[in-house]
């Protein structure tokens, strides 16, 4: 018996949103009259944190409090068009519609605060805490609160925007597949290091190191959380999952979850993570989204060291046991690759 | 179809009521599954408010009822033998309700207390006052028309057991799987009646009687454990199935053995 | 359809119900007793997201016969928070991000809570063992093992 | 323990990092929800009388429905109601002829044959789930078996059985030409010809489940005003409101969805199937319906991660230089369609992956069997290209003995790089994380490849530039099934020429309505857009699309030779999908202009390739229904 280490390395890009456009997303901003925003969008959250982001875009681009913003989700009464949470479009399409509704919402109060002030609303800046204030003058100010009762009470003016992000349906070309991807790429490379058990055929994997260029870290909290539970998630797609183990037959496919298998709380990797961050430009405040590619290198990536640690290329995903184990037969044994 | 719960005052009345289309209410892990998901072939539950659940000596062995949890042999310091194989049976939640009898009837690739109790030669009461030895319990089970009232567990000596699941999930997951092993005599260098059980490796736990015979008075060495590792899937019944192919588990489970026999890793 | 009347203790409330013969726990529960929070992920009893307490040691509710619970009482998340504070488990996993979709969170808590009630300074093998019941499809565990010992360290007046 | 660190060291030029909220470690909006168990997810939301609709599904891959006897189902206890599919107003649709893209092939509820294992062909609702099971196992379906096909490669075989007649070569078509969609950049032949190593291997992706913990599901209910009510779990909810106001032929406006939480997806909840299926459940008994899935249906019915197959054969020089890959690539959609055909061209968008490789072809297949519809996956079309790609680099590093990550950092697309599908790349970061993530694991690589950036080398002399690219016209729709095609790899003879520098006009987002709706430009945090002339410029309007789109004029830079066609408008590509069409010639040659390459591609008709019924989208305006 003999426990083989092994290394291995794959890097990746990915296209965010669906590439050939038509997939709008809308999003509606009002203020409260005492100048709390409500975002009405019809996004969805299954846990990438759709509405924590949108949230602080909305926050940011209004130029108030994260605390005085409340997004709802999804309601086709209220909440306008669009496409859904999916090919990891909601950062990117919805943080945008959400900047250009904030941004309206932002130019009206602007405009209430300026009348209350008697200023240009050129003239007026936000800081972030409620306030507004002429620009180089943080004295001459009125609260939010105030402007948004002005403005209702007083001046007739909603404080209101409406925002919509499309990039209009293409195609792409029969004979040379041309097409604008348009979106931007996120990018990542990640090292694996893993053991096998040539006996058995077992990996285990040992540690992740990874790189991850997301954009922008729009919160670095959330993307901490995708990142780590996505690389477990590529862990669990290179080793353990399928719903056909005999594919393309369909006998034997799992019906629970203790035949559908994943890795434990037991089988946690060390993962150490490096975010970059180069903004794109279309993008909100330039973030990516890095909900969808952060599980994509670790598949290659594990099949890359499964070969350095013990010579079997695994092209058949999931890498099982059993496969390795053919493999070694096949080969009359481990052939461990160069130390990396 | 609708379901009716019947509850009586005593194990021996519910065996009794037990009929065709009635199934026994244990611990629940494998009933109520089979409830939630609609199974048809029964549209009774039966229950017993007498739920034995004390871990008692008696004479050369120990008498579990057979309504004690895997959380209950784990609190008994006189099954502390069968600790290892309890604390693997499930999570936390489900070693709080499933029951020792119930695991009696857990197929593959569920059972792994009763490929303890196979290794172990346990002798199973049944509520009518049959005893059945564990074997031909397991051999017998798909026909069986009773409620299992206590399962009693001779007494081994230190170190004299082993168990060992093999699961690609951790610290929980499904057996692909698991093996028990008594050696009598282990500390003397020299093994007497071994008995070693397989779940998951046919429809019930099974012995793997040829590798028993071939380890009787060998030593655990390398060398001397090799013949019975070549024969050790003899007279298994292993099977294609969501965990693992046939194929596999005959490779691996001479690898197995050795590593429970040696102390191996993993 | 005949119905059972049956009664339980449903954190720290007498409650009442009845129920259809064959009902497991969480649909009672949920539906019957109007509390929201065990979540059905499976009824197979192999996600944990239905976990309850009852009499105090974790149980999978969808694997519950629901008369069995007779007099019995019963903790789920919906009691954890006392009054408005939240129980410091509360308090790690959401400063701890450690949920996403938030379905296996409330059964993932009350895993946790057994495990503390039990045993206050688990060790890290002590808190996955806890919770090696329950599937988390988004974390990849990590932070929710940091959370439950973290809220444990909170607990008995130490740091993290 | 794991570790995040934030690089900002790098790119820092580029960024404003001094923005208030973006970049906050802000908690999240929901998470007290969470911990206190208060989040409603569709399930959270208790009506009286609520009834549970269950599906009665197909024990075969591929068989024709006879009769289905519901006498007995309607009998049992507690059964309010047995829908089969004439209970469906519209019983045909395919999920994106939201946005106008494939033909609608695939009935809420099968009944004429079943095309899966799983698939649906009635439902029991009744007063509680046990009684809707016990209901379902009551119900007989006579069913005469069918050959059914399995393997995607099998499925192309002209004597394969015919899956869905919708699709009747078992492949989506594309374009109304090709059973395949292509990619074309350079000339592959040509360089594997001068090549120091051809590298050839195939990969292939297992299906996998999505696997939230809570399973797809939906409950609709009788609101005021002859509205229905969903509450569902759906990660597009328009999709889903549109699907069910198509599928059950009713105004959008009877519809009233409640969802936005969901309790995981990763892809698995895009298929609105459950939504209607509740709504019509609501319609019939006038009543509360929830119609979920159980977690047998959610693995084995409900649409995977499809198991896609790629081959890839890469041309490589002595020094790891790539100058050329080809792939072949097979998708698994399943009976039906979905989201697949879709996937392909996202996928194939993607190629050579994130290398600027000067010769790239691909064909990318969508092909129809006797198997569970695949829908998206967190990965959407890239996942298993990714595999493919990253574990031939490994290959072609071993080929000719370099360090992996330097092959990598070797051929890495930069900004101003040419990509395969004919735009720019900018923005890029591959060399970046290449080698921080060395750094990280101490994987030391040379001081020649620590010292590349993406900022630099990209987008000279030839690594700019678009080649001149071969052509093909082979895989016609109904080549292969007529047994006049066998081979499905791109050509090895090449009949026409797209001249060198010919690209089209890129697509940018749809301008905003009006200037208020732009944030200050000194207030979005980088510098890129100031510094390329702030947000994408306006575009002329497009043309209306409800008006016939003539045919876009012919590249006139195309050689006489060329075989190179604009994709043919809507009206031209209605094919009849009974009878393959034969073989059209190619158009004619169009004469040479002079001034070369610079009529761009224009992608000026609205998404609409493979449409039959035009008009079907319920989101398109009046005037772009034709």
């Amino acid at each position: 018996m003999a426990i083989h280490k092994g290394r291995g390395f794959a890097c990746i890009n990915y296209p965010i949103g669906m590439n050939l456009g038509g997939d709008p997303a809308q999003a509606l901003v009002h203020s409260t009259p005492d100048g709390k925003f409500m975002v009405a969008l019809s996004a969805i959250d299954l846990g990438q944190g759709m509405k924590s982001v949108t949230r602080q875009i909305a926050s940011e681009t209004l130029g108030v409090p994260v605390e005085d913003v409340y997004v709802d989700t999804a309601d086709s009464d209220t909440g306008p068009h669009d496409m859904g949470s999916f090919a990891s479009r909601g950062t990117h399409r919805v943080g945008n519609a959400v900047i250009r509704a904030s941004a309206e919402a932002r130019k009206q109060m602007l405009e209430a605060a300026a009348e209350e002030l008697e200023v240009n609303a050129s003239d007026l800046d936000t800081d972030g805490k409620g306030n507004i204030h002429v620009k180089g003058a943080p004295s001459r100010s009125i609260t939010v609160a105030d402007t948004a009762m002005a403005a209702q009470f007083k001046q007739g003016r909603t404080l209101a925007g409406r925002g919509i992000f499309l990039i209009p349906p293409s195609d792409a070309d029969a004979e040379t597949g041309e097409m604008t991807p348009v979106t931007c790429f996120a990018h990542a490379a990640l090292v694996i290091d893993l053991e096998v058990d040539d006996e058995t055929g077992d990996v285990e994997v040992k540690e992740i190191n990874s790189a991850y260029e997301v954009g922008r870290a729009l919160n670095p909290k959330l993307v901490e959380q995708q990142l780590i539970g996505g690389a477990w998630m590529g862990v669990s797609h290179a080793l353990y999952e399928t719903t056909e183990p005999q594919y393309p037959k369909r006998d034997h496919g799992p019906q629970d979850f203790n035949t559908y298998l994943m890795p434990g709380p037991g089988q946690i990797v060390p993962h150490n993570i490096a975010v970059l961050e180069r903004p794109a430009e279309d993008a909100p405040f330039g973030g990516k989204g890095p909900g969808e590619m952060c599980a994509n290198p670790v598949l290659p990536a594990v099949a890359n060291a499964i070969y350095n640690a013990v010579g079997i290329r695994c092209d058949r995903l999931p890498i099982t046991p059993e496969k390795i184990l053919r493999g070694l037969r096949a080969n009359g044994g481990a052939r461990p690759q160069q130390v990396r | 179809m609708t379901l009716a719960v019947e509850t009586y005052p005593t194990l021996r009345e519910a065996a009794q009521a037990l009929g065709d289309r009635a199934r026994y209410l244990g611990g629940g892990t494998l009933l109520m599954r089979a409830v939630n998901y609609g199974d048809q072939s029964f549209d009774r539950i039966v229950r017993s408010r007498e739920v034995d659940r004390t871990v008692r000596s008696e004479g050369q062995g120990i008498r579990i009822g057979a309504g004690a949890t895997m959380a209950d042999v784990l609190a008994s310091r006189d099954l502390i033998a069968l600790h290892s194989v309890a604390r693997i049976v499930g999570g936390p939640a489900v070693r709080n309700m499933a029951t020792v009898g119930g695991n009696l009837f857990a197929a593959s690739p569920y059972g792994d207390f009763a490929t303890a109790l196979l290794a172990l030669d346990a002798t199973v009461q049944m509520a009518d006052g049959q005893n059945l030895p564990m074997e031909s319990f397991l051999s017998g089970r798909a026909r069986m028309r009773g409620i299992v009232a206590s399962v009693t567990v001779p007494r081994v000596g230190e170190g004299e057991f082993r168990f060992a699941k093999v699961s690609r999930i951790k610290p929980k997951g499904v057996s692909m799987m698991s093996l028990a092993a008594v050696l009598p005599g282990v500390g003397s260098g020299r093994l007497g009646d071994v008995r070693i059980a397989f779940g998951t490796m046919g429809p019930t736990p099974l012995r793997a009687k040829a590798a028993e015979q071939a380890l009787r008075g060998r030593g655990l060495t390398d060398a001397e454990i090799e013949p019975a590792l070549k024969v050790c899937c003899d007279g298994l019944q292993p099977a294609d199935d969501e965990l693992a192919t046939e194929w596999y588990r005959r490779e691996v489970a001479p690898v197995h053995l050795k590593r429970l026999l040696l102390g191996g890793r993993r | 359809m005949a119905r059972t009347p049956l009664t339980f203790t449903l954190n720290d409330a007498e409650t009442g119900v009845f129920v259809v013969p064959g009902s497991n726990l969480l649909d009672v529960l949920r539906r019957g007793a109007g509390d929201l929070t065990p979540k059905q992920g499976c009824a197979q009893g192999t996600c944990g997201s239905c976990t309850v307490l009852i009499d105090g040691v974790p149980h999978l509710s969808c694997l519950t016969l629901a008369e069995t619970v007779e007099g019995r009482r019963i903790d789920t998340t919906g009691g954890l928070a006392g009054g408005p504070d939240l129980h410091p488990l509360q308090q790690a996993v959401m400063e701890g991000f450690a949920a996403q979709c938030g379905f296996c969170t409330a059964g993932m808590l009350m895993a946790a809570k057994a495990l503390l009630d039990r045993t206050p300074n688990p060790t890290r093998d002590e808190v996955i063992e806890a919770i090696s019941g329950n599937l988390c499809r988004c974390t990849g565990y990590e932070p929710i093992v940091d959370a439950i010992l973290t809220a444990s360290a909170r607990m008995q007046g130490r740091t993290a | 323990m794991s570790s995040t660190e934030f690089r900002k060291d790098l790119f820092a030029d580029e960024r404003d990092d001094t923005l208030k909220e973006i970049g906050k470690p802000t908690i999240r909006q929901d998470i007290l929800g969470h911990v206190t168990g208060r989040t409603k997810y569709f399930d959270d939301h208790l009506f009286d009388g609520l009834l549970h609709m269950r599906a009665v599904r197909s024990p075969h891959h591929h068989a024709r429905i006879r009769r289905i006897d519901t006498e007995a189902a309607a009998r049992m206890p507690g059964v309010r109601r047995v829908v089969t599919a004439k209970d469906v107003p519209v019983n045909l649709n395919t999920l994106l002829s939201l946005i106008n893209f494939g033909r609608d092939d695939e009935p809420l509820c099968a009944h004429d044959k079943v095309r899966f294992l799983g698939e649906t062909v009635a439902w029991i609702i009744a007063d509680t789930e046990r009684e809707a099971r016990d209901a379902v196992a009551q119900v007989r379906v006579d069913y005469e078996p069918l050959p059914h096909v399995l393997d995607v490669e099998e499925a192309l075989k002209p004597d394969a059985p015919v899956v869905n007649e919708v699709y009747p070569n078992n492949t989506f078509d594309y374009h109304g030409k090709y059973d395949h969609q292509k990619l074309r950049f350079g000339d592959v032949n040509a360089a594997f010809a001068r090549a120091d190593h051809v590298i050839e291997a195939e990969y292939q992706m297992s299906p996998i489940e999505q696997a939230p913990i809570e399973t797809c599901g939906a409950i609709a209910a009788p609101e005021q005003n002859g509205r229905f009510v969903c509450h569902t779990n759906t990660q597009a909810l328009f999709f889903s409101l549109g699907t069910t106001a198509k599928l059950l032929d009713t105004p959008s406006s009877r519809l009233h969805f409640i969802g936005g939480t969901a309790g995981g997806g990763f892809g698995g909840k895009v298929d609105s199937i459950v939504e209607p299926t509740a709504v019509l459940g609501a319609m019939l008994t006038g009543r509360p319906v929830k119609f979920a899935w159980d977690r047998y249906e959610e693995m084995q019915v409900g649409a995977p991660r499809g198991g896609e197959r790629w081959r890839i054969k890469d041309g490589v020089m002595r020094d790891g230089t790539i100058i050329a890959r080809e792939f072949t690539g097979f998708f698994d959609s399943g009976a039906y369609m979905r989201l697949s055909p879709y996937a392909i061209i996202k996928g194939t968008g993607h190629l050579p992956g994130p290398y600027s490789i000067p010769n790239v072809a691909s064909n990318v297949y969508c092909v129809v069997a006797n198997r569970t519809p695949a829908t998206a996956m967190r990965g959407f079309g890239i996942t298993a290209v990714d595999f493919s790609i990253e574990c031939h680099m490994d290959r072609v590093a071993e080929a000719v003995g370099m360090n992996p990550i330097e092959l990598r950092i070797l051929n890495a697309y930069r900004d101003g790089d040419m990509k395969a599908h004919r735009r720019k790349a900018k923005n890029t970061a591959l060399i970046e994380c290449c080698q921080v993530a060395a750094g990280k694991a101490g994987w030391s690589i040379s001081a020649d490849a620590m010292a590349q950036s993406s900022l630099r080398g990209g987008g000279l002399g030839e690594r700019g530039a678009i080649p001149e690219t071969a052509t093909d016209e082979e895989g016609r729709i109904g080549e292969r099934r007529a047994g006049r095609t066998r081979d499905t790899a791109p050509s090895r003879q090449p009949t026409g020429r797209v001249p060198a520098g010919h690209a089209g006009q890129a697509v940018t987002a749809a301008p905003v309505q009006n200037p208020d709706m732009e944030i200050e430009i000194e207030r979005i945090g980088h510098r890129i857009a100031a510094q390329q002339g702030a947000a994408p410029a306006p575009r002329a309007p497009q043309p209306p699309a409800g008006q016939p789109t003539p045919p876009r004029a012919a590249p006139p830079a195309a050689a006489p030779q060329s075989s190179y066609a604009p994709p043919p408008s809507p009206q031209a590509t209605a094919p009849t999908y009974q009878q393959p069409p034969a073989p059209t010639p190619p158009p004619a040659p169009t004469p040479p202009t002079p001034p070369a390459a610079s009529e761009p591609y224009k992608p000026e008709q609205p998404f609409s390739r493979g449409v039959n019924r035009p008009g079907t989208s319920r989101f398109l305006s009046g005037t772009r229904r034709r």
